[in-house]
């Protein structure tokens, strides 16, 4: 899918690792080797930067207050917002500031919850859910993709479908075409998977889903990152995304939603800056995206994002995606090529990002990132809130390296060589 | 001349304190209701047309801030004797000089004295209460 | 409530000044009078420095990994969980995180909605609503603390009663004893009103609602940052506060919740952290505090706002109110005392925290503001999110003066003068 | 020896691979299931008791690391024979030592081998590993 498009060379990275001062930082006396950003990504100074800048002249509240801080906060707010739209193809419009992309799934969830229980009026009748309306999502989701809906059918009489892994861990396309049936509402997926790093084939499902005039929600937290990501273009109802997975703060996130949805969806989150008319009694409420936007907002933190988003794009979606493939497709070689090590997902023919999780036969995954920990590598150990996928795969536990634009070769080759370490280490005397 | 000085002439001040076309008609007409939720400033303005179909009239109610109140009597002396056409030509210009942050100065030859609302251009956080009888006006034409 | 503390001395107050980068500022030719502390305070380096420390040094997913950075940073996490457990006087599995006071109401509201609706088996018995029963606020507060009580009515069958005001604005404890009975379930009140700056009898509404068995809920959005707050000696169930009101960022605030009623209550928003055990059928839910903390924190504004009640506990939360209270008492005395201008709330005989909101007759708060920023004088201007209490006052909006620890008497100055200056002005040629 | 390889002794490696008591009995007994939310790790852990009220045996299944297994299995090694009162005495000082960040050794006196687990107390994300199985057995306790 990069084909054509060069990667970072070894010159550009070290110039990009400069602007990251974490990335300067010695672990148990060796250099840190930062191999989870799947998890969490470290923020250059360009973020950190935009951040305190903020916060040092023209800190104010926005949307509440007229004097000349408060109206620079809120049109420094609002570009932030524009900025987040433009990088993921949508209208400004179409993106509600959420805390993160779970609480983004949360917030579809519970609107239409709320309008299953007859909030929102007619106009919400699009997003009502019913007894014996099914939402379909699949084994191979992070958490905050399959417990809002597994609460939402449990609060709505709904039912909840699971689309099944195949032995590799792939998306079991064929069963799929069966579960999604004219009663299914909501298909929601994870368009990369953050345990196996492979790309969904989302028109697959897209498909799928209109033919039967569901809405799709995709989880575009492992996407939005490291692939130029196009929501129109993939033809999605919504996606949610994390700011602190790409460059950005934690605290922030974002949900986009087609707007004729979020102006038929009732709110979530109620209270100031939401609203046109409150009584005792009753409150109106704003267009989208206000309405869902109930309180101060993450002001500094939406800023903070947008010119992490400003980096991204300089450097460029597509090299990120090059830079990062060849990363993926190493890991997978080099690990698989260790006597006793599993990569999740091996055998799955799809495109992926750079991250891998590996099984070692007879050792814990807490012991294998431990080691690597003694060396400065800092990996994610665990189910990575993945649990249905782990069990899937026989297993209960994994070790994940996970790379971003600033990981370098040196860094790929010494979690591989850990991974050898490691078994020696733990098989010693046995 | 200050900036606030500027932004509040006295024709200004003299349009918010008697303003023209107060009072809504019994009369069916095309009306709009607008709100600003800030500060919960609200307008109903209504159009009516002569027998040519030309804009025989504006009339509004509403409370708000000099700036909204001004700008809607300023809007209803513009309005009366336009052609439809006429008149939403004027609210876009008006709207274009709003928008632009001080940029663009309001075309008094299409404006007449309400051109005299250019100094909110520049403070962001007024346009909305200048063009709030302007978008009335023009969501009630749209519906007629 | 703070006779023989004394208040900060002047220069007391200039050297607190010079930690504020933002104080420094000049608007509009004229140095900055920053009195809109009561929307959103500023952050002083140990708040700014704290946040970046971290971010450069240690920024990593908590409660997830097991590598150093990922050890270090939920342990700081934790650790200021209970910087501001001890500030408030709670314990520290009795603080969960939250986005803003906002979010922290919709929380209780919608945990509550969830057990109404079945959900947390038996436990949640303790929280569940019924048509019949009844939640009580009052017509004084922020719409944050109304409309969330609103929608759960709605979606409940439960009805909202609304404690009046006087003609002053201040409750009506008589009427409020005869609103509070048997059938009231929660009552929802604020500590500090946000438009009137008065300090509320929370013991009153606390006995009638312990009387009835009533849950009481306290906004202490507006005397967290201003008061010693202890929730243990108010005696409530819940209390809310948001960061960026006490130094801290955006993006951060805190729900208070009774241990037994946290561990009653079934999980609001769900996802990653906050579970043991997840199949695609159905989860396993963590114990309070985690449990309503699902997907990746708000790490770096937790330690923010941990850095910040660090920063006011060493200024002395005592001489902050006394401080204050000078001031709200001056703001209320000298804008009375122009002719065509009303404090609201003037009349009611309760402590104040240095707040005070007026209307001008035939002169819109708008215009007022607008005259005063043109002096650089930050005020805020509308109806505060507070609709109900202006239009019993017979208003739509006022003008909001807010003060804090770095407030000086020259502002308090400027704002008396300014608003006599505003009418000069606006009344010239009249 | 480095930091590693204190924490992961032979000692440690030996009772993961061969732990001790592993495998539950038929018979009824205090029983207590424990799991570490972070990993999916668990344990299912009996207290047996012999006539006297003493602890016959701890008897135990799970999965985890290394160091929550040959904790579990020095727990079990160490239980067996010991009034309730000792064994609460044991897991009390042996929360102690983990809790500590590294400052307080475990006592050799009261723990014996299980003292070889003091390494972990460094390490904050792994102390919940080493206490999972003398959780389980508190807990069996408490119900028993
Ligand atoms: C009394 C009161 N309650 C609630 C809020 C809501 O706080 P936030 O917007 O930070 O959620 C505010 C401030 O806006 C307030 O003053
Ligand atoms: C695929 C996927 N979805 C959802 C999430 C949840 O993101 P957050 O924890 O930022 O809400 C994550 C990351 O943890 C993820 O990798």
């Amino acid at each position: 899918m990069t084909g054509s498009i060069a990667p970072l060379t070894e010159a550009e990275v070290q110039r990009l690792r400069a602007d990251f001062p974490i990335l300067q930082s010695e672990v148990n006396g060796h250099p840190l080797a930062y191999l989870d950003s799947g998890a969490t990504s470290q923020r250059p100074f360009a973020v950190l930067d935009a951040e305190r800048e903020f916060a040092s002249t023209m800190n104010s509240a926005v949307h509440r207050g007229a004097h000349t801080l408060a109206a620079e906060a809120t049109e420094l707010f609002e570009d932030a917002r524009a900025t987040v739209a433009r990088f993921v193809g949508a209208s400004d419009d179409e993106i509600v500031w959420t805390s993160n992309a779970t609480e983004a799934i949360n917030l579809v969830a519970y609107s239409i919850s709320n309008a299953s229980l007859g909030r929102g009026g007619a106009a919400a009748e699009r997003v009502r859910l019913r007894a014996g309306d099914e939402i379909v999502t699949t084994e191979m989701e992070h958490h905050a993709n399959l417990i809002p809906w597994q609460e939402l059918a449990a609060r709505t009489g709904a039912t909840l479908k699971v689309v099944p892994l195949d032995d590799d861990g792939a998306l079991r396309l064929d069963v799929a075409a069966e579960l999604i049936t004219e009663r299914t509402r909501i298909v929601a997926f994870t368009h990369v998977s953050n345990v196996l790093g492979v790309i969904n084939p989302v028109d697959r499902l897209v498909v799928l889903a209109r033919a039967v005039g569901a809405l799709v929600l995709l989880d575009a937290c492992q996407s939005a990152p490291h692939l130029p990501l196009d929501v129109k273009a993939l033809d999605v109802d919504f996606a949610v995304l994390s700011g602190h997975k790409m460059l950005g703060p934690t605290g922030i996130g974002a949900l986009y939603g087609r707007r004729e949805l979020l102006e038929a969806m009732p709110p979530f989150l109620t209270g100031g800056s939401m609203i046109t008319t409150v009584t005792t009694t009753e409150a109106e409420y704003l267009p989208p995206p206000q309405r869902f936007e109930a309180g101060t907002q993450r002001v500094s933190q939406a800023i903070a994002l947008a010119a992490a988003v400003d980096y991204l794009s300089e450097v460029g979606m597509d090299r990120i995606a090059a830079h990062e493939a060849a990363f993926g497709a190493r890991l997978v070689e080099g690990l698989s090529a260790i006597e006793g090590v599993r990569v999740l997902g091996a055998g799955i023919d799809l495109p992926r990002v750079g991250l891998a999780s590996f099984d070692v036969a007879g050792i814990h995954s807490h012991d294998v990132g431990q080691y690597l920990d003694d060396l400065g590598i800092a990996v994610r150990v665990g189910h990575h809130c993945a649990q249905p996928l782990h069990r899937r795969l026989g297993i209960t536990s994994s070790t994940r390296a996970s790379t971003y634009l600033y990981t370098t070769d040196a860094e790929i080759d010494a979690v591989i060589a850990g991974a050898a370490g490691a078994i020696d280490f733990f098989r010693r005397g046995a | 001349m200050s900036d606030l000085q500027n932004l509040y002439q006295e024709l200004i001040l003299d349009h918010s304190r008697t303003p023209h076309g107060f009072g809504l008609r019994g009369e069916i007409a095309a009306q709009s209701h607008q709100l600003n939720p800030t500060c919960g400033d609200e307008i109903t303005l209504q159009v009516h047309r002569a027998a040519d179909g030309s804009v025989e009239a504006i009339a509004w109610e509403g409370h708000g801030c000099a700036i909204s109140q001004a700008s809607a009597s300023l809007l209803s002396e513009l309005a009366e004797g336009l052609t439809v056409d006429d008149l939403e030509t004027r609210i876009a210009s008006f709207r274009e000089a709003m928008r632009s942050r001080g940029k663009i100065l309001p075309d008094e030859e299409l404006l007449g004295d309400a051109a005299a609302l250019g100094g909110v251009s520049k403070y962001v956080a007024r346009v909305k209460c200048a063009m709030l009888a302007w978008v009335a006006a023009e969501d009630a034409l749209a519906k007629s």
